[in-house]
């Protein structure tokens, strides 16, 4: 049975996000207030016959350790 | 004999072509296809720009899987010159042959600008036709230049002399670290540049200063340790 | 095409597709009995406005399509005309409005993939796009967005590929907030034989569909047929937006390219608006042969598709080919080199039917005229309107009144100031340094370096060296607002703009290509703005001498607001035997001692601030007409302005477009040296071709009108000299010269106060005042 | 108390996901085998004063509702 999962790729903390800032400094262009620490990454979803793979996927190809953070969720 | 160069071409290569003719003007060159493992005994390798498998999932993560790019690795390894140009400098930052990573410009959108730069180290393959602290004008044009190492990193490279190319102050609109355009390894043999110096060799197309980086490998090759058949 | 409309399940499904009564009436006698729903989807398409043209067919015939360097006309995918050792330049501006104003960033982007399949499709490596785009104003942030959007689109497509993007125009005016208007056109290079055609041929032959899947994309209006016949309204299923894929597309040129150069195809065709149903059946109707084709054998990206969505769907990255069965295993193996989808979906028969089979059983048979060609035309009933049917155009947004009090001074520093950081002229570089321009190692001028986009077309020799072979030169122009006022006038100043900026580099017009966005046609004032501006369209070209290779029409660009202004589009590629001769558009310095360049007016310039940019800026109301001119006059000061240019005798050459001659020589300025400028003789022509009225007025229109035939030419004072000899029929002004560090501009008569500005304040203004707009709009909205 | 939210951007289903697409074909060659349904979306966390306001800033900004589909993730 192949498992699903969502690996979660994040900047790493203390990296410029200026995706992140310009999100946050649109929001209040459009009506929001009230909005902090927005960050941007990315989202990969799949499916893999062995879960023990995911590791190893994640620090050779989905994410990039030096700017990147990662965290596996894996499930139904 | 002519310095013979070796052009790897991805699907979603873009710049490979104007590579190819660039390094034609000083020595000979070839493509080399992506599902190859053999580096046909080139002298020097260039990895071009382009969006290499679409730039999917992150910026030159997957070429460094390729055969191709395993042959690169070993001839990098062995002493063999390799320059990285733009999408190429950022396939050997994920491949590990150059330290730190690009991330996304600050102004968050591709950008095609003529750039000067600054000449910082010329004692290297890469460099030694230019003078220290030339400026060469050159076009950048990515989405995701912005050169970035932690700081330990930052540290060894500035101090070790393997910052070869700064962005002339006011053209630095990616965001990278300390001015950095162009950055090689600890040994000296393998350089990546976000610029492109492949856009740069004919003065009718703007430019003819990128051509001082190929006339310096030209000439460098034969001398550089691994070179000639190395697969 | 996409129609993003949501089906009216009231009506009868044609109704709902956009037939008539009497259109599927017809469709029933054709086939003597009613259609099926794969058959009635197929027709929807094959007659709509889009496929069949049946609104814009009649008129349409009189353009010239004759012409010494034509190899190729329009009916096939791209026009092509050969530019010297052995080279062609296939070439099509097309539009993709509809999608974009749905999507701007994939709508603009699919726009691009479109437009490169039609140019590989004929054979030609895809070398240059360029992009005509028309939003709201600019402080809209609607406009603001989409015009953003779609530029990041544009780029994102031509960047990734590898294809520059080397000019192009980008404006906002009021009507098109509703109605962006986003039309791309693109260049191929294939030598000369290697061109193809689409038309199927060869009883037995294999048809393959090559490149990405087959998903539910653009299925739109067609859905309705869905809810008819599988009874589930659901078509939250079945988006409407279609994205692109750049990469897969950069795989399929190089396969393409590789199939023709080992002449393994028959025939191409691209996959385009109607997908898979217009390829084929114009495929086959050109061939004047019939097709088989099974739908369950094209690979499909989603489960369940129904026979008539597989064959609608409008999903990008795909070419179908003709191909002899000897052929067929080479050709696969080269679509599994560049790792694309690939099945063989039919075969050509004798039939002239199109018979459409799922799982081998008969779901659709058409006879191949039925679908293609008999299609009714419909002739338009034009009507002039009485009176201007636009509102005054109209500045608006935080900028506007401090522009209102620029421009209503009597300081000429002043207006000028205000029309060069105006939306319309201001400096583009926002938007056009999202593209790369230089890919390709061939242009040689790139956007604001010159009047016209310049490439040098090098060959490869045996060994891949390069070679010299010749440039060209690339323009595409559009106007509005001025043929609102004037259908006919405004069409051929567009066209006269267009060649101007070819003649400037030195250039020699070759061949034209033009998209027409238009209204409702079947409106009369509609009709009747069509009709004019083919009509200066065609006469436009014949005086040029100057073959239509091909073009697209965008009809029903209008929303509860009313149309957009009718705006056509051309683009023209010139030759060019030399690049290096080129005339750049900035004045510069000569060496050291020398005498400083001469500057001097070319052309039967007659300005007018009617529907100028001035104009609009005041806020002054549309004219009716714009002034009758004398088309031999222009052609022949084009012909004289580039042989001039590739003599060498011009060195500096801008044509006066937006904002007049002043606007014209302020930007002249730009990076370069400042110019002393009388316009005295300029004044003194217009007094004596118009003496009753007054001359102060005449100052203002000298300095800020508009109107075709004006060249501000730079060159030394003997080859000058020359010029004005061979320009005496057509008209030359001496006008001063350029030096120093500011433009300064006197007038001979009037309360306007001389234009005195330094270089680089001009610089700083023009350059920076879009993006400063656009800072300024987003902070007033929040 | 701000409220830290995550929001997982995909792309809506029966939309190309090119990237996904490509991801899952170069897979095999890169020596990572039984993987499938790859799909590459977006992430964006954040910190906000008013939770409910969340669905109007996806609708509006976060996510492109003709090509997205987000869900909202609240907690911690
Ligand atoms: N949308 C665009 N895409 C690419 N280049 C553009 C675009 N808009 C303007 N440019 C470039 O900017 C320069 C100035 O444009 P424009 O003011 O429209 O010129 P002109 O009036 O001479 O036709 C030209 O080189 C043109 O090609
Ligand atoms: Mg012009």
């Amino acid at each position: 049975m192949p498992v699903k999962a969502t690996v979660l790729i994040r900047p790493k903390e203390g990296i410029l996000d200026p995706q992140g800032q310009a999100v946050e400094e649109a929001l209040p262009a459009l009506g929001f207030e009230g909005v902090s620490h927005v960050h941007v990454g990315r989202l990969v979803e799949l499916e893999v016959e062995d879960a023990s793979q995911l590791e190893a996927m994640c620090e050779k190809l989905l994410a990039n350790p030096l700017i990147e953070d990662y965290e596996i969720v894996t499930g139904s | 004999m002519a310095t013979r160069f070796g052009i790897p071409q991805f699907p979603g290569s873009c710049d490979e072509v104007d590579t190819l003719l660039a390094a034609n003007r000083v020595g000979d060159a070839e493509l080399l296809w992506h599902k190859d493992k053999d580096l046909k005994g080139v002298d020097v390798v260039i990895v071009p720009g382009g969006f290499s498998y679409g730039d999917y999932l992150r910026v030159g993560a997957i070429p460094p899987f390729s055969p191709v790019m395993q042959a690169v690795a070993e001839h990098a390894k062995a002493g063999g010159l390799v320059l990285g140009i733009c999408n190429g400098f950022q396939v050997l930052t994920e491949a590990g042959l150059l330290p730190g990573a690009l991330l996304p410009n600050v102004n968050l959108a591709f950008t095609c600008r003529q750039v000067d730069l600054t000449v910082e180290n010329t004692e290297t393959p890469f460099t030694h036709e230019c003078t220290p602290g030339e400026t060469l004008s050159i076009p950048a044009k990515h989405t995701t230049g912005r050169y970035f190492a932690p700081p330990e990193i930052l540290d060894d490279i500035e101090s070790n002399g393997q910052v070869l190319l700064r962005y002339a102050e006011g053209h630095n609109f990616n965001g990278s670290l300390n001015d950095i355009a162009g950055v090689c390894n600890a040994a000296r043999n393998v350089f990546g540049l976000m610029p492109h110096p492949e856009h740069a060799v004919d003065p009718l197309t703007g430019s003819d200063d990128g051509l001082k980086l190929f006339h310096s490998l030209a000439s460098a090759a034969p001398m550089a340790l691994g070179s000639g058949d190395m697969t | 095409m996409t129609t993003a409309s949501q089906p009216d399940l009231a009506q009868p499904p044609h109704r709902a597709l956009g037939l008539t009564d009497d259109e599927f009436e017809l469709i029933v006698e054709k086939l003597g009995r009613e259609p099926n729903a794969t058959e009635l989807a197929m027709f929807s398409l094959m007659w709509s406005e889009h496929c069949s043209y049946k609104h814009s067919k009649r008129i349409l015939g009189q353009l010239p399509t004759e012409g010494p360097h034509l190899l190729m006309g329009p009916g096939e995918n791209a026009g092509a005309v050969t530019v010297g050792d052995g080279l062609a330049i296939a070439f099509k501006v097309e539009s993709h409005n509809h999608p974009s104003a749905v999507e701007p960033f994939q709508g603009a982007a699919t726009g691009v993939g479109g437009i490169l399949r039609d140019i590989f499709a004929v054979g030609a490596r895809p070398i240059a796009v360029l992009d005509s785009l028309r939003f709201g104003e600019l402080s809209s942030a609607r406009s603001r967005f989409l015009a953003d959007r779609a530029v990041a689109g544009i780029g994102h497509y031509g960047n990734s590929i590898g294809v520059p993007t080397i000019g192009g125009e980008i404006y906002f005016e009021g009507p098109y907030e509703q109605n962006c208007l986003v039309n791309a056109m693109a260049l191929g290079l294939a030598p000369v034989d290697q061109l193809i055609k689409s038309a199927a041929a060869g009883v037995g032959n294999h048809l393959v569909l090559f490149g990405a899947s087959t998903g539910r994309d653009g299925i739109g209006g067609a859905s309705v047929l869905a809810s008819a016949e599988l009874g589930d309204g659901d078509d939250d299923k079945r988006p409407t937006v279609q994205v692109g894929d750049p990469f897969e597309e950069s795989k399929l040129v190089e396969c393409c390219l590789e199939l023709l150069g080992s002449e393994l195809l028959a025939s191409l065709q691209d996959l385009g608006a109607a997908g898979l149903t217009s390829a084929s059946s114009e495929m086959a109707s050109k061939g004047e042969v019939g097709l088989d084709i099974h739908v369950d054998r094209v690979p499909l990206r989603e489960h369940g598709m129904e026979p008539f969505e597989i064959m609608v769907s409008e999903s990008q990255e795909r070419m179908l080919c003709v191909v002899t069965p000897e052929r067929l295993d080479a050709v696969l193996a080269v679509c599994d080199k560049w790792d694309l989808h690939h099945a063989v979906i039919g075969e050509v028969t004798d039939t002239r039917h199109m018979k459409i089979y799922s799982d081998g059983e008969l779901v659709g048979d058409m006879p191949v005229p039925a679908l293609v060609d008999d299609c009714p035309v419909y002739t338009l009933q034009p009507e002039q309107p009485t009176e201007q049917i636009y509102p005054s155009p109209k500045v608006i947004g935080p900028a506007a009144d401090a522009m209102q009090a620029a421009v209503n001074t009597d300081d000429a520093n002043a207006r000028l100031l205000a029309l060069l950081a105006s939306d319309n002229i201001a400096s583009r570089r926002r938007y056009f340094e999202r593209y790369d321009c230089i890919v390709g190692s061939r242009t040689t001028k790139r956007p604001e370096e010159a009047e016209a986009a310049v490439l040098h077309l090098w060959k490869q020799d045996d060994d891949g060296a390069p070679i010299d072979g010749p440039s060209i030169a690339v323009s595409i122009d559009g106007s509005g607002r001025k043929v609102a006022a004037d259908p006919y006038r405004g069409t051929i100043g567009v066209v006269l703009e267009c060649a101007a900026n070819i003649a400037c580099v030195g250039g020699e017009p070759l061949g034209l290509t033009n998209c027409l966005n238009f209204g409702n046609p079947e409106k009369p004032h509609i009709a009747w703005q069509l009709t004019e501006s083919v009509k200066g369209m065609r006469d436009a070209c014949r005086a040029l001498d100057l073959p239509v290779v091909g073009g697209n029409v965008s009809l029903y660009n209008q929303s509860a607001d009313g149309p957009i202004y009718p705006t056509p589009v051309v683009g023209i590629v010139g030759g060019l035997p030399d690049p290096s001769t080129v005339a750049v558009n900035k004045f510069f310095a000569r060496d050291g001692n020398d005498e400083p360049l001469m500057i001097g007016l070319l052309g039967p310039f007659e300005p007018t601030l009617a529907a100028s940019e001035l104009a609009k800026l005041i806020g002054d109301d549309l004219p009716t007409k714009l002034p009758d001119l004398d088309l031999a006059k222009h052609a022949e000061a084009l012909t004289i302005l580039r042989d001039a240019v590739r003599r060498g005798d011009v060195q500096v050459a801008r044509d006066v477009s937006e904002g007049g001659l002043a606007t014209a020589l302020a930007e002249c300025t730009l990076g370069g040296t400042g110019a002393e400028i009388d316009v005295a003789p300029l004044v003194e022509r217009m007094r004596r071709a118009y003496p009753g009225a007054d001359p102060e007025q005449h100052v203002e229109t000298a300095l800020f009108g508009e109107g075709p035939g004006g060249i501000v030419v730079a060159g030394t004072r003997e080859s000058l000299l020359q010029l004005s000899n061979e320009a005496k029929n057509v008209g030359f002004l001496a006008l001063g010269s350029a030096h120093g560090e500011r433009l300064t501009i006197s007038a001979p008569v009037g309360t306007l106060d001389e234009v005195s500005l330094d270089v680089g304040n001009i610089q700083r203004i023009h350059g920076s005042a879009i993006e400063s707009r656009v800072a300024l709009a987003e902070r007033v909205s929040s």
